[in-house]
């Protein structure tokens, strides 16, 4: 198996999600509110699972837009649920190890007061599993 | 010994693709009975039933085996060659090769051990067949069409002008179902009152036709040719005879609140009221739940106003028992309860309809008296959004799996209907994809864009976010351009899912007649045989078979109308010779056959029997062939193995066991 | 499915009723969807026509497996007779079940003649137990001598 | 027994019946048999004690076809099977002049023989009358005595009570001798596991030897002809024939039964070999009761049984694999 169609079948595997059920009916993009956020769209998440371009999807800004609000989820009549997929996507990167990222023990002295809760709340769902 | 031939199909590369068929027929020549054996390229050609013509003279063949496509493909024209050739039609028995085997392997070393196994099944069975004779029924001349919308007034009109005799039972006050209620039809926009009223106005001058309004089905026995069947008049709390119609009881009736059915729960009627103006008959019924004189015991206006001395308030429901020959199921459709779709605030926003509901808000007899209008406020509306596929295509459980077929043409129509009489509207149509197969159809679509100037956008609607000030704002996608785009509407119309309708499912219990995930009745083939249930005698006419539009249902009605008229253009029906049978030598008379037998086809009499020189009556289980459709339940119940099924007996299944097994 | 055990070639007799098993039987195969050539369908009227006396006799003749297939509850042709089956079915496992008999050697799935999709999956799943089971020795003689 | 002696002599000397059926003496103080008594004279064989544990219920398919009433002596326990037996239409009970006996629990013989008691000469004890808790036994080696309810068969331990379900009249008294639960054997052997409960069952019908006594005591075993004696489930090869009877005979008659039987436990009263062939019908009878609702067959006779019947809920066939 090729390198990429491994990282194509992780996501699958992560997500649970099967690509070939999207309609392209878009009612994701139309639910998400970061889309003007996002260089790839929520509709397009599916197209680059299927074509196996997991690389351009984890580089992309649309990676750490995504707020994981799951509107997408639970809107999506095809239960293709792109939030899972770009989820699986940020999956990949965190899963890689020796990586230079934040520790939850560093996180209570970096709070701020003046954060808005929803973001905080959408930071653990990003980053909890 | 049965002298036995096998014949092998290839059905092309069908079958011999995956099944050495030389080897079948070479295997069974090894098998007991068997005295003959071909493979041919197409069995069921002409030619290839001459060759099992031929091995039957020739061979002097009692039975026969046809290894080749289902039984319940080929099944009858074998069995008719035989006969033809002079054998017994039921000494011949089929071994599927291909939808059990062929067609789902790919290794022919497999696939041919497969065949072989289900061919010395076949010729196990057929070793212990017996000639069977097929017996007589009698065909009740008179058809029943459970529904009196436009596919079941059509049916009912097409078998009435046959000239045999149709009754049509409808649930609510009036025939004309979803038809009546809407406004014009595509894609010629004619009005679609005036095309229906003559039609329901024909039916009910039909001699032949007899039409029970505000009735349903109780309770169904019997069987093709013969069913016997409960009709619940529901009490009209008015003489149907005395009735003038002349609606001054409507007018005067004090209880005004009630939701009005026929236009959707937009504005209310009166406690008695006819759903619309057109009613046939145009007698009106008493909605007992909404009238004060059923709630309080006071009142009683409209009896006082009644010039007839038609009102009845100690009305009875009626229970009705006819005889049929055949009945057409004509149940139709529904739109989907949108609770679970929220984020189209339906439920929080006045503004936003279904398309059903716009036909009646577009319609001159409807809550706005035609006006385009808010039902919020009343105000005009410039700005006017119409939402695509809401519950169709959706894989979870919140909609249906399919597409409803008639949206994208309905919404093509409501949008171009606005434009034309409302120019200043603004229509915007959010679509998945435009599916427009039809005469005529597309051609009407691109109308709706090029002439009319609607604004087609390829994408879904996320969310509808009704504004404090009465706006709503439409989420949505527009994929082409690749953006997102916010709207402010004034009004939100959802081309929602249809679905058959609720009851379908009781009928079909009554029917015995087959029902998919969906709700939609079963055909029995679904290319064939598209107007028939895989129950004999029933017939499908319409949206409860699947989504269709009007033409389509009316070409749907008179094929199911063909159908039912050659049924009951036949004075006798062959039965099936397949039915249980008890052994008077074996039978205890011990009742418990009887108490599993769905068709009372069993009863017991006193019978002179003589066991092996011993001379008595006994108690012995009698089964009427005519009756019994041979399910077979009474022979597992039967203790002692008296009873047995001809076609299916124990030994033959136990033979095939065996055979499979070996 | 696993196929460690390439000696095993089980031996799995399928019932299915006419109007609804055997159609959604005739559906997978015009669909293509494939299941092991292991198992062997009989046609019968209804499931109500299969004998218990029939299931046991396959065992006895060395069946490694047998499933039932009918209509679903409420969808019978002949409205009742799923649900004598039902009955005379559940009390015949549980008896096999109370005599050691592994109970994965039976089952009775309700398919309808549009799912040929779901006979195609129970024939994978139960083929796939039947192996995970191996062999019947324990039905073959139920006076077990040996 | 006298009562039920003279009671018997008047009603066949004022017509009212033709024969009496009852039980006389047999060849060894313990094996009283079934018998027609038709005269006041033959009477005198007549007995009627401990031991007579026989079923007279399925007699009376016969003496339905034969002329005038028969009188039937009828324990408690036997008349849930008369009931049944109506209920199938094979017995008339016009043709049936019931006296329901007086039970107090009967005896098995192997349990007197399992405490070490040989050589029986005589038995004391063991009739109804007595109220004596303990039979005296006389034999080669000298007087023995055991406890009666050591040696109550086992049906008698989960006695269905002391009612007669059916009768004309009653004569004597009867005693709930239950002191076991019914259940508790097949509940013990579902607990096994697979391999446990088929080495049990294995060990079991090992013992059996076709002697069709079970089928031949039994009151729902009634048909005129049994199918493993017809050749209706025969394949046509004549070699298959025995193998599938004998292999699989126990559970098909326990399947026939199912829903009919009442739990008389005749079949394990008269199995000469001993085997516990209750518990095949006493696992159906849970079964049914667990997953169609209580029901004891021959209560009455115009509910539906069990096998007949349904209702939409039922549970599907996959309950016996999740109940563990």
């Amino acid at each position: 198996m090729s390198s990429e169609k491994k990282q194509a079948e992780l996501i699958k595997e992560i997500s649970g999600v099967n690509p070939l059920k999207c309609m392209k009916c878009g009612k994701c993009s139309a639910s998400c509110p970061s889309y003007n956020e996002m260089d790839i769209k929520p509709h397009q998440f599916v197209s680059y699972v299927i074509n196996e371009d997991i690389e351009s999807l984890v580089n992309s800004k649309s990676l750490w837009k995504c707020l994981s609000c799951f509107a997408c989820v639970e809107r999506c009549p095809r239960d293709v649920k792109p939030g899972k997929l770009i989820d699986a996507a940020r999956q990949v990167v965190v899963r890689q190890k020796d990586q230079d990222y934040l520790s939850p023990n560093e996180i209570p002295e970096l709070l701020d007061p003046e954060l808005p809760q929803q973001l905080l709340v959408s930071a653990f769902r990003r980053y909890r599993r | 010994m049965q002298r036995i031939g096998v014949f092998v199909c290839h059905c092309g590369s069908n079958i011999a693709a995956t099944v050495d068929v030389k080897k079948v027929a070479e295997m069974a020549l090894m098998e007991p009975g068997v005295v003959h054996s071909e493979d041919y390229q197409y069995m069921c050609s002409e030619a290839g039933q001459a060759k099992i013509a031929a091995a039957i003279h020739e061979k002097g063949l009692t039975g026969v085996v046809v290894c080749s496509c289902s039984p319940r493909m080929h099944e009858t024209t074998f069995r008719k060659a035989a006969e033809r050739a002079g054998l017994n039609p039921y000494m011949v028995e089929i071994a599927n090769i291909r939808e059990h085997c062929s067609w789902i392997h790919k290794d022919i070393e497999e696939g041919t051990k497969k065949a072989v196994i289900l061919m010395r099944a076949a010729v196990a069975k057929v070793n212990l067949n017996a000639p069977l004779q097929a017996g007589e029924s009698r065909v009740t001349k008179r058809a029943l069409v459970i529904g009196g919308g436009i596919a079941g007034i059509q049916t009912a009109l097409d078998i009435a002008d046959a000239g045999y005799e149709v009754d049509i039972v409808e649930k609510t006050p009036s025939i004309g179902g979803r038809m009546s209620q809407l406004d014009k039809t595509f894609p010629t926009l004619d009005c679609s009152a005036c095309i229906l009223t003559p039609k329901m106005v024909e039916a009910s001058a039909h001699e032949k036709i007899k039409i029970y309004t505000y009735s349903e089905v109780e309770k169904v026995s019997g069987f093709v040719g013969d069913f016997m069947v409960d009709i619940r008049k529901k009490a009209r709390s008015v003489d149907m005879d005395k009735c003038t119609g002349c609606g001054v009881c409507q007018e005067k009736c004090p209880s005004k609140k009630a939701p009005s059915e026929f236009n959707r729960g937009l504005n209310t009627r009166s406690a008695i009221y006819t759903p619309f103006a057109q009613a046939i008959p145009n007698v009106p019924v008493i909605d007992r739940e909404a009238c004060i004189k059923f709630k309080t015991g006071k009142c009683g206006l409209c009896s006082k106003v009644c010039q007839a001395g038609a009102i009845d308030y100690d009305q009875q429901d009626e229970i009705i028992t006819e005889k049929y020959g055949a009945i057409v199921v004509a149940t139709g459709f529904d739109t989907i309860n949108l609770d679970k779709y929220d984020e189209y605030a339906y439920s929080q926003s006045k503004d936003v309809i279904t398309s059903l509901e716009l036909e009646r808000v577009m319609n001159a007899a409807g809550p706005t008296h035609g006006h385009l209008e808010r039902l919020s406020d009343g105000k005009a509306p410039k700005e006017i959004v119409f939402i695509q596929c809401v519950g169709s295509r959706c894989s979870d459980d919140r909609g249906k799996p399919y597409c409803s077929k008639i949206c994208c043409m309905y919404t093509a129509k409501h949008a171009m209907l606005i434009r034309d009489k409302y120019p200043d509207v603004n229509v915007t149509v959010f679509y998945i994809d435009v599916r427009t197969p039809g005469k005529n159809f597309d051609e009407f679509y691109r109308r709706a864009v090029e002439q009319y100037g609607v604004n087609y956008i390829k994408g879904q609607v996320g969310k509808v976010i009704p504004q404090p000030d009465g706006k709503l704002l439409v989420q949505g996608s527009d994929l082409l351009d690749n953006r997102q785009i916010l709207k402010e509407a004034d009004m939100v119309v959802l081309a929602t899912a249809i679905e058959p309708n609720p009851d379908v499912r009781k009928i079909a219990t009554m029917l015995t007649a087959s029902i998919d995930t969906n709700n939609f009745l079963t055909e029995a083939h679904a290319k064939l045989r598209p107007v028939e249930s895989p129950t004999a005698g029933i017939f499908l006419s319409g949206v409860c078979q699947g989504p269709k539009d009007i033409p389509e249902t009316v070409a749907q009605a008179g094929a199911a109308a063909v159908k039912a008229i050659g049924l009951l253009a036949k004075d006798k029906l062959l039965t099936n010779p397949c039915t249980a049978q008890s052994d008077i030598l074996l039978c205890n008379g011990c009742s418990t056959c009887e108490n599993v037998c769905p068709y009372g086809a069993i009863t017991y009499e006193d019978k002179e029997v003589n066991d092996h020189g011993i001379r008595e009556t006994r108690r012995v289980a009698v089964v009427n062939n005519a009756l019994c459709q041979g399910c077979g339940a009474c022979t597992v119940a039967c203790p002692s193995g008296a009873m047995d099924l001809q076609g299916f007996s124990n030994r033959q299944i136990i033979a095939e066991v065996d055979a499979i097994c070996r | 499915m696993s196929l460690e055990n390439k000696e095993f070639k089980p031996k799995i007799v399928a019932f299915c009723c006419n109007w609804c098993s055997y159609a959604g039987a005739d559906l997978a195969g015009s669909s293509r969807l494939s299941y092991p050539a292991d198992v062997k369908i009989i046609r019968v009227p209804c499931s109500c026509r299969v004998n218990p006396m029939f299931i046991l006799r396959a065992f006895e003749k060395g069946a490694d497996g047998v499933i039932m297939c009918g209509c679903h509850p409420g969808d019978c042709h002949y409205s009742t007779g799923n649900y004598y089956a039902r009955r005379r079915m559940t009390l015949l496992f549980s008896m096999l079940d109370y005599i050691g008999v592994e109970n994965g050697r039976t089952r009775v799935e309700w398919v309808s003649a549009a799912e040929g999709v779901k006979f195609s999956e129970t024939m994978n799943s139960f083929v796939e137990k039947i192996y995970s089971l191996g062999e019947n020795v324990r039905l073959g003689d139920l006076r077990c001598k040996n | 027994m006298q009562e039920l002696i003279n009671r018997a002599k008047e009603l066949l000397a004022d017509g009212t019946v033709a024969r009496v059926l009852g039980w006389k003496a047999g060849d060894l103080p313990y094996n009283p048999e079934p018998a027609y008594f038709e005269t006041a004279e033959a009477m005198e064989d007549f007995v009627y004690n401990g031991f007579c544990g026989a079923n007279l219920s399925k007699y009376m398919i016969e003496a339905s076809r034969l002329e005038g009433k028969t009188l039937v002596c009828l324990k408690p326990c036997d008349t849930y099977s008369f009931n049944q037996l109506i209920k199938e239409h094979r017995v008339d009970r016009e043709k049936a002049y019931i006296v329901g006996v007086g039970c107090k629990g009967k005896l098995d013989i192997e349990k007197v023989k399992k405490q070490g008691i040989k050589g029986i000469e005589s038995i004391g004890g063991a009739e109804i009358a007595d109220e004596a808790e303990t039979l005296t036994i006389q034999t080669i080696y000298g007087e023995k005595t055991c406890a009666y309810a050591d040696v109550m068969l086992e049906r008698c331990h989960v006695c269905k009570g002391k009612d007669h379900m059916v009768y004309d009249e009653i004569i004597g008294e009867s005693k709930e001798t239950k002191d076991a639960e019914r259940f508790d054997e097949v509940a013990r052997i579902e607990a096994m596991s697979p391999q446990e409960k088929f080495a049990f069952f294995q060990k079991e019908l090992s013992k059996c030897i076709r002697c069709n006594a079970c089928r031949n005591a039994c009151p729902a075993c009634s048909c005129r002809k049994c199918v493993f004696d017809s050749n209706k489930f025969d394949s046509s090869q004549k070699a298959n024939v025995d193998t599938f009877e004998e292999k699989m005979f126990h559970i098909i008659r326990a399947f026939h039964v199912a829903g009919r039987c009442t739990d008389c436990g005749e079949c394990s009263r008269v199995c000469p070999q001993g085997i516990p062939l209750h518990l095949f019908n006493r696992k159906f009878i849970k079964d049914i009761d667990e997953l169609y609702g209580e029901y004891q067959a021959g209560e009455d006779t115009d509910s539906k049984a069990p096998l007949t019947n349904y209702t939409f809920e039922d549970a599907e066939p996959s309950i016996v694999g999740k109940r563990g």
